[in-house]
């Protein structure tokens, strides 16, 4: 088994472009997440890549970086997340968190 | 022939056969206490008919009475299975006290070492078995039925019991409930208690761990049973007594102190950021909403972030005071601070917790403290106070299932429910009224269709949960693994620890469900998915539903609360670990070895 | 010696095979004392000759225990054994303080033992010093021109590995036909704590060197210089790699020796591919911001 | 947000290794090398399966303490215990290996100019050392690790800074006992074999690994202080290690070289006293060896705060 690599993309109504060139959040402990947020020419969109061990919970992401995408409306981006049995509600934190760090 | 002697007790005279007398040739201490029953002023000569208990009582302990030293009740601990041998007889009902927090191990293992040949088909009626010499009585056939409350650790070893055919159940009950039928219907014959402290004469110091002592002797002996105890220490002159010696058949010296289960103690250290969110809402959206003044908090790292927070977050929210004053709870470490900040007016304890005792005696004008300065916990007045005298429990689960019951039993565990039952619960005999009583009362929409124009008050059933938890085991279910667990261990019932009619609130990181103001189950079940996040169940809720769920206020989430998630991190804390607990104690609180960080 | 199979256990033994015959003086390096006759058991350390060269020989005696620190039996390096060791390394590099390159004696390390003390007395002491000293000892004798030459021919073990061992100038190994063991603990061990099935960690451990046990792994990774195919070709092969090893400091090539040798050499033999990469991007990316600090 | 400022007065303790990376050198000062946007993954967890972290778990960079370049390596325990494979191996060694080549480029300068700004480093352990996932990589890069110290022997000071949950173990225990200083909170602990693998050596009745204030009393900060494997105890915020290093940078190198433990025969031979005292005492705990060094009273020690403990503990002194 190796690692799963999960990749995601959005388009989000009302883009609003990443402020700044890169940032970092997080620390992949037991149940904990790390997520890079770069900013990346992308036409508006936002992807999204996911490296987990974690199978059969695929459409939890989409579900949860869908809502995060909806709520900040982030665009012309490139998220990675290295992930370690992260739950939903830390994953939304620590995007939520990752946000905060630049002071969006 | 047998030969006899005349001995007076008091201003009674009564016959003694040689036997009852020590090496000294004065009575055995048992046998004063026989000749004192028979010799009692206002006792009629028994009727052998009705009597039967009482004679049947006095010949078993007339087997036990060669150990014990001579002018007292204590007998030498390598006489311990040869005194459980002279008292217990096959198909007895036996008491092994222990709870979730002290246990009468010594007693429990010497029992494993009766012969199951003489000595067999034990019905076993005590609070719970969490020693692995509890089910050891079963495996090797000693006992055979078992009505219990709690069995923790070992609720997969119970599970296989009842599989393998080793033990027959009668029944898993809430604490309270078995205690009640300790007084019906399921009575001791022998109990073995355990204690701090005796006196030669029995007098028994439970002390800050008193728990179930009290009620369990008094069930026994009060119905001819037979009490046997092992203490600490034997000493002089108790500090207390908390058992009278009256009441005390024969006591041992355990070559151990009782084993203490530290349940309820958190380490500040593992509180997650996501703990401190839930508590955050939790204070807001319910304990200042309906002004929470008398309460239970169930175990866990929820409740334990809600208590390190009120000194911070619910200073900030000016809810000093206000809340929080009065607690039925065991002396959880992590409300040091609140109490230390003057937040606590009283607390009642089920039981004493490991290293709390110098803490609580320091603490009279908080802690029930004995004229002796140390305190007592009793479990039966303090499930009584939990059950009527509360406005709120709170506390977590394992699973919820889309209909709001839930349950702690998984596939293969029957873990019991001990006490939390007894106040997740609605009491149905409560009369008097308080403002959190009766303003949940007025909302529960459901309650007030089946009462007219009669108000009523509802207590807060308040179950607190992450919709996963760790390994991405989901908390909102379809169907509780309780029903796989009955079918497995052929249970009358799955096992529900709080049902979905008392639950008033589910919080989870996603929101709060206000339940109680829903109108029917199907609303009730929306309001459910609405706050079960990306599990199963809150996969199926509608975002239309949803939305005017919260525009009723039926689901509130962090936003419509007020919660700033960007301040819900652990730094809100007021001790972030156990060093700082013992800190704000002013070096009171000794916490157990397992805990320390320094 | 046909008959051998192994030579773990064979510390003393293989010191008679190796230096010049007779030579070996237990304790003699010159201004060495112990504080007992029967201090630290499990290490021997002494001087001999080879090719009639004086050199220092550090090496495990599998046989005798600790009187005093009941843990340390087999081989295991004791505090005693370490601090030991390390003495007879200070005291060698003493003895030829101020003496020419050519001139600095040799240290031959034999190398077979299965760990570090790991008792209670240990850590109360402090056994990570032990074993710490006689690392930076080795390392300055390295670095004060001593070729330091390790010949494993039983157990390398992790910890006891890193301190005896894993400082050399260059690293030989018995060929594992002879059961010599390299690695810092079993499959089965790295199994249970790290929750990977067993029969997946087997397969793997074919082919991938970084967490594999046995010499031909480390070999891969540039942790072993050359593995000797039998015993009686320690001799050769020890005396070739001691020449080798003058060569490399009389040419200042000392980047080719010692642990970052062995960092290079593992990545010329594609077993660590990765480290020099991050070293590099750490140089540029400091290049970029270091006026910031050496002007602040 | 981590600024620099809300950092200091944080608990060491709970901060993560980048916390620790930015709030032990001056404000504002720390820049990263290596960084996670570097991405340089291990190149063998993900064949186990296992997660993955951009950094490797280590923090490595370059910061000031006033004028001094301090180097920075700071481990991440909850990234699978701080443990060291390839590539936060090579990080380390990287970062040892540029404050040689800092120190050696200034000495092209004024020698007052390369006193003034004499590199130091700083080593934020928490690890229980080699990883077992890239068993062989990891302990190669250990070896390397120790051999750059010696390198920087006398010329930059090491400093080692351990307050956090794992504490230090393993191979980098032997890391930290060869490093110049240790500075330790009496929240963290210093050793080779951790009390899992000595309960299963010895018995749980010899050690008891879920006894936490044995394992504390073992191998913790206060014990440490007492046998003068660290040099400073300190509390528990960023704040109070920042002051300490600060305390070293600007300490003489001499002076600095009479604080070691070990890495020297002077040293040797004080260490081979203390193991032979040892010997003598045969110590059932800890507490033994504070009782036989002076202290009376080995409870009100564990009992006492981090200032009073330095006020009446009584050392180790050869």
């Amino acid at each position: 088994m190796a690692l799963n690599q999960l990749h995601f993309e959005f388009a989000p109504a009302t883009p609003r472009a990443f402020p700044v060139a890169a940032v970092h959040y997080g620390v992949v402990g037991s149940g904990d997440m790390e997520v890079i947020i770069e900013a990346c020419a992308l036409a508006g969109k936002t992807q999204v890549t996911v490296t987990t061990p974690v199978t059969g919970f695929d459409h939890v992401w989409q579900l949860v970086l869908g809502r995060f995408i909806d709520e900040s409306q982030l665009a012309d981006a490139h998220i990675s997340i290295n992930d370690n049995n992260a739950t939903p509600v830390v994953v939304s934190l620590r995007l939520r968190q990752a946000l905060l760090e630049i002071g969006e | 022939m047998e030969r006899k002697l005349r001995i007076t007790v008091g201003d009674k005279t009564r016959e003694v056969t040689v036997q009852e007398l020590g090496a000294d040739g004065h009575p055995l201490p048992a046998a004063v206490a026989v000749a004192a029953i028979a010799a009692a002023p206002q006792r009629r000569p028994l009727d052998p008919k009705w009597s039967t208990i009482q004679r049947d009582t006095n010949e078993r302990m007339s087997h036990m009475l060669p150990y014990l030293t001579r002018g007292s009740k204590v007998f030498q601990p390598a006489d311990t299975v040869a005194v459980l041998n002279a008292v217990i007889r096959s198909g007895d009902r036996v008491n092994i006290e222990g709870n979730n927090q002290k246990q009468a191990d010594f007693l429990s293992d010497c029992m494993c070492k009766l012969d199951p040949k003489q000595i067999n088909h034990l019905h076993m009626v005590q609070s719970s078995v969490p020693l692995a010499s509890h089910l050891k009585a079963f495996e090797l056939g000693i006992a055979e039925k078992l009505d219990f409350a709690y069995a923790g650790p070992q609720g997969a070893a119970v599970a296989k019991a009842i599989t393998l055919g080793k033990l027959k159940l009668g029944a898993i009950h809430t604490y309270l409930e078995l205690f009640a039928r300790y007084f019906i219907d399921l009575t001791p014959k022998v109990s073995l208690v355990c204690a701090y402290e005796a006196d030669k004469d029995g007098n028994l110091y439970t002390g800050f761990n008193t728990e179930d002592t009290p009620l369990i002797v008094e069930a026994t002996k009060f119905r001819g049973g037979i009490v046997i105890a092992q203490v600490n220490k034997i000493v002089d002159k108790v500090q207390r007594v908390d058992i009278p010696g009256e009441w005390v058949d024969a006591i041992v010296q355990s070559p151990k102190p009782f084993y203490l289960e530290p349940l309820f103690t958190r380490d500040p250290g593992l509180i997650t950021d996501t703990h401190v969110l839930m508590a955050m809402m939790a204070l807001k959206g319910i304990y200042a909403e309906y002004g929470i003044n008398r309460l239970n908090h169930g175990i866990g790292f929820n409740t334990a972030a809600i208590e390190l927070i009120l000194p911070t977050y619910g200073e900030e929210l000016g809810l000093k005071g206000k809340i929080c004053q009065h607690f039925a709870l065991n002396p959880h470490p992590t409300l040091i601070p609140a109490i230390e900040s003057g937040w606590v007016q009283s607390i009642h304890s089920f039981g004493g917790e490991l290293g709390m005792a110098e803490y609580c005696a320091a603490r009279p004008d908080v802690f029930f403290v004995g004229p002796d300065g140390s305190m007592r916990s009793n479990r039966a007045f303090s499930q009584t106070a939990g059950h009527y005298a509360i406005d709120m429990f709170i506390g977590g689960t394992l699973q919820i299932d889309k209909y709001g019951n839930s349950s702690t039993a998984t596939a293969g565990r029957v873990a019991g429910f001990g006490g939390a039952p007894n106040m997740g619960c609605d009491s149905h005999g409560r009369r008097h009224g308080t403002p959190a009583w009766l303003k949940c009362g007025e909302e529960f929409t459901d309650q007030q269709n089946l009462l007219g124009d009669v108000p009523r008050g509802k207590r807060l059933v308040v179950q607190m949960q992450e919709t996963f938890q760790e390994k991405m085991a989901s908390s909102f279910v379809e169907r509780l693994d309780a029903w796989k667990l009955a079918e497995q261990a052929h249970l009358d019932l799955p096992p529900v620890m709080v049902y979905a009619d008392d639950v008033t609130h589910i919080l989870t990181e996603e929101g709060i469900a206000f339940l109680h103001r829903c109108k029917g189950l199907e609303q009730r079940m929306a309001a459910i998915r609405a706050v079960a996040g990306y599990t199963e169940i809150g996969l199926q809720a509608k975002p239309a539903e949803t939305k005017s769920l919260r525009a009723a206020g039926l689901v509130k989430t962090p936003e419509d609360l007020g919660v700033d998630r960007r301040r819900a991190n652990r730094s809100l804390l007021a001790a972030k670990n156990i060093r700082e607990l013992v800190d704000w104690s002013g070096g009171l609180y000794d916490p157990p070895a397992r805990f320390r960080n320094w | 010696m046909d008959a051998i199979d192994t030579m773990i256990g064979m510390g003393r033994e293989t010191i008679d095979m190796i230096v010049d015959a007779g030579s070996f003086v237990e304790n003699g390096i010159p201004g060495f004392t112990l504080p007992c006759a029967d201090y630290g058991p499990g290490a021997v350390v002494g001087s001999a000759k080879m090719d009639g060269r004086v050199c220092t020989i550090v090496a495990n005696d599998a046989m005798p225990s600790n009187p005093r620190f009941p843990v340390v039996t087999s081989g295991i390096i004791g505090m005693e054994e370490g601090y030991k060791m390390a003495m007879a390394v200070y005291r060698s590099i003493e003895a030829d303080a101020g003496k020419p390159l050519a001139d600095k004696r040799p240290l031959l390390l034999i190398v077979d033992t299965p760990g570090n003390g790991p008792g209670k007395v240990e850590e109360i002491v402090g056994m990570n010093k032990a074993t710490g000293a006689y690392q930076l000892a080795l390392a300055e004798a390295r670095k004060t021109g001593h070729p330091v030459l390790a010949v494993v021919i039983g157990r390398a073990i992790s910890g006891a590995f890193l301190c005896h061992g894993l400082q050399a100038d260059q690293i030989l190994s018995l060929s594992d036909k002879y059961g010599t063991m390299i690695h810092v603990m079993p499959l089965t061990s790295i199994a249970r704590i790290t929750k990977q099935d067993i029969e997946k960690l087997t397969a793997l451990s074919k082919t991938n060197p970084v967490f594999a046990a046995g010499p031909e792994f480390f070999f891969r990774l540039g942790g072993v210089e050359e593995i000797i195919e039998a015993p009686d070709a320690i001799r050769d092969c020890v005396l070739k790699h001691i020449d080798e090893i003058y060569r490399l400091k009389a040419e200042r090539q000392t980047d080719r020796l010692g642990p970052w040798g062995r960092g290079e050499l593992g990545e010329e033999r594609g077993g660590r591919v990765t480290r020099k990469a991050v070293m590099q991007r750490m140089n540029e990316q400091f290049a970029a911001v270091a006026d910031r600090y050496l002007r602040a | 947000m981590s600024t620099w400022h809300t950092l200091q007065e944080r608990s060491f303790l709970e901060s993560s290794a980048r916390q620790r990376a930015i709030g032990l050198v001056d404000a504002g000062s720390f820049s990263e090398l290596v960084g996670p946007l570097e991405r340089f993954v291990s190149p063998h967890l993900p064949i186990l399966g296992e997660a993955i972290e951009f950094d490797d778990g280590i923090v490595t960079g370059v910061g000031l303490l006033g004028k001094h370049p301090a180097i920075v390596i700071s481990q991440e325990g909850r990234f699978i215990g701080g443990s060291v494979g390839e590539v936060g191996g090579a990080k380390m060694v990287g970062a040892l290996k540029l404050a040689l080549s800092i120190f050696e480029s200034l000495q092209q300068g004024s020698a007052a100019e390369a006193e003034a700004r004499r590199p130091i480093v700083l080593i934020s352990f928490e690890t229980g050392g080699v990883r077992l996932h890239e068993a062989n990589a990891g302990l190669l890069a250990h070896a390397e690790v120790m051999d750059l110290l010696q390198d920087l022997r006398r010329k930059v000071p090491v400093v080692a800074l351990i307050g956090s949950k794992i504490g230090c173990f393993g191979g980098m225990g032997f890391i930290a006992a060869a490093t110049d200083v240790i500075v330790m909170s009496e929240f963290s602990r210093l050793g080779l074999t951790g009390p899992e693998v000595i309960e299963q050596e010895m018995g749980r009745n010899e050690f008891d690994a879920s006894d936490r204030a044995l394992v504390f009393r073992t191998t913790g900060g206060k014990h440490k202080f007492i046998m003068g494997d660290c040099n400073f105890l300190v509390g528990d915020t960023l704040a109070d290690f920042r002051r300490q290093a600060q305390h070293v940078a600007q300490m003489s190198m001499i002076e600095i070289e009479g604080m070691r433990r070990i890495g020297s025969r002077g040293a040797v031979e004080r260490q081979m006293k203390l193991v032979a005292f040892a010997a003598d005492l045969r110590p059932r705990d800890s507490t033994d060896m504070w009782k036989a060094l002076g202290n009376k009273e080995p409870q009100q020690l564990i009992a006492a705060s981090e200032e009073e403990f330095q006020k009446i503990a009584v050392r180790w002194n050869a």
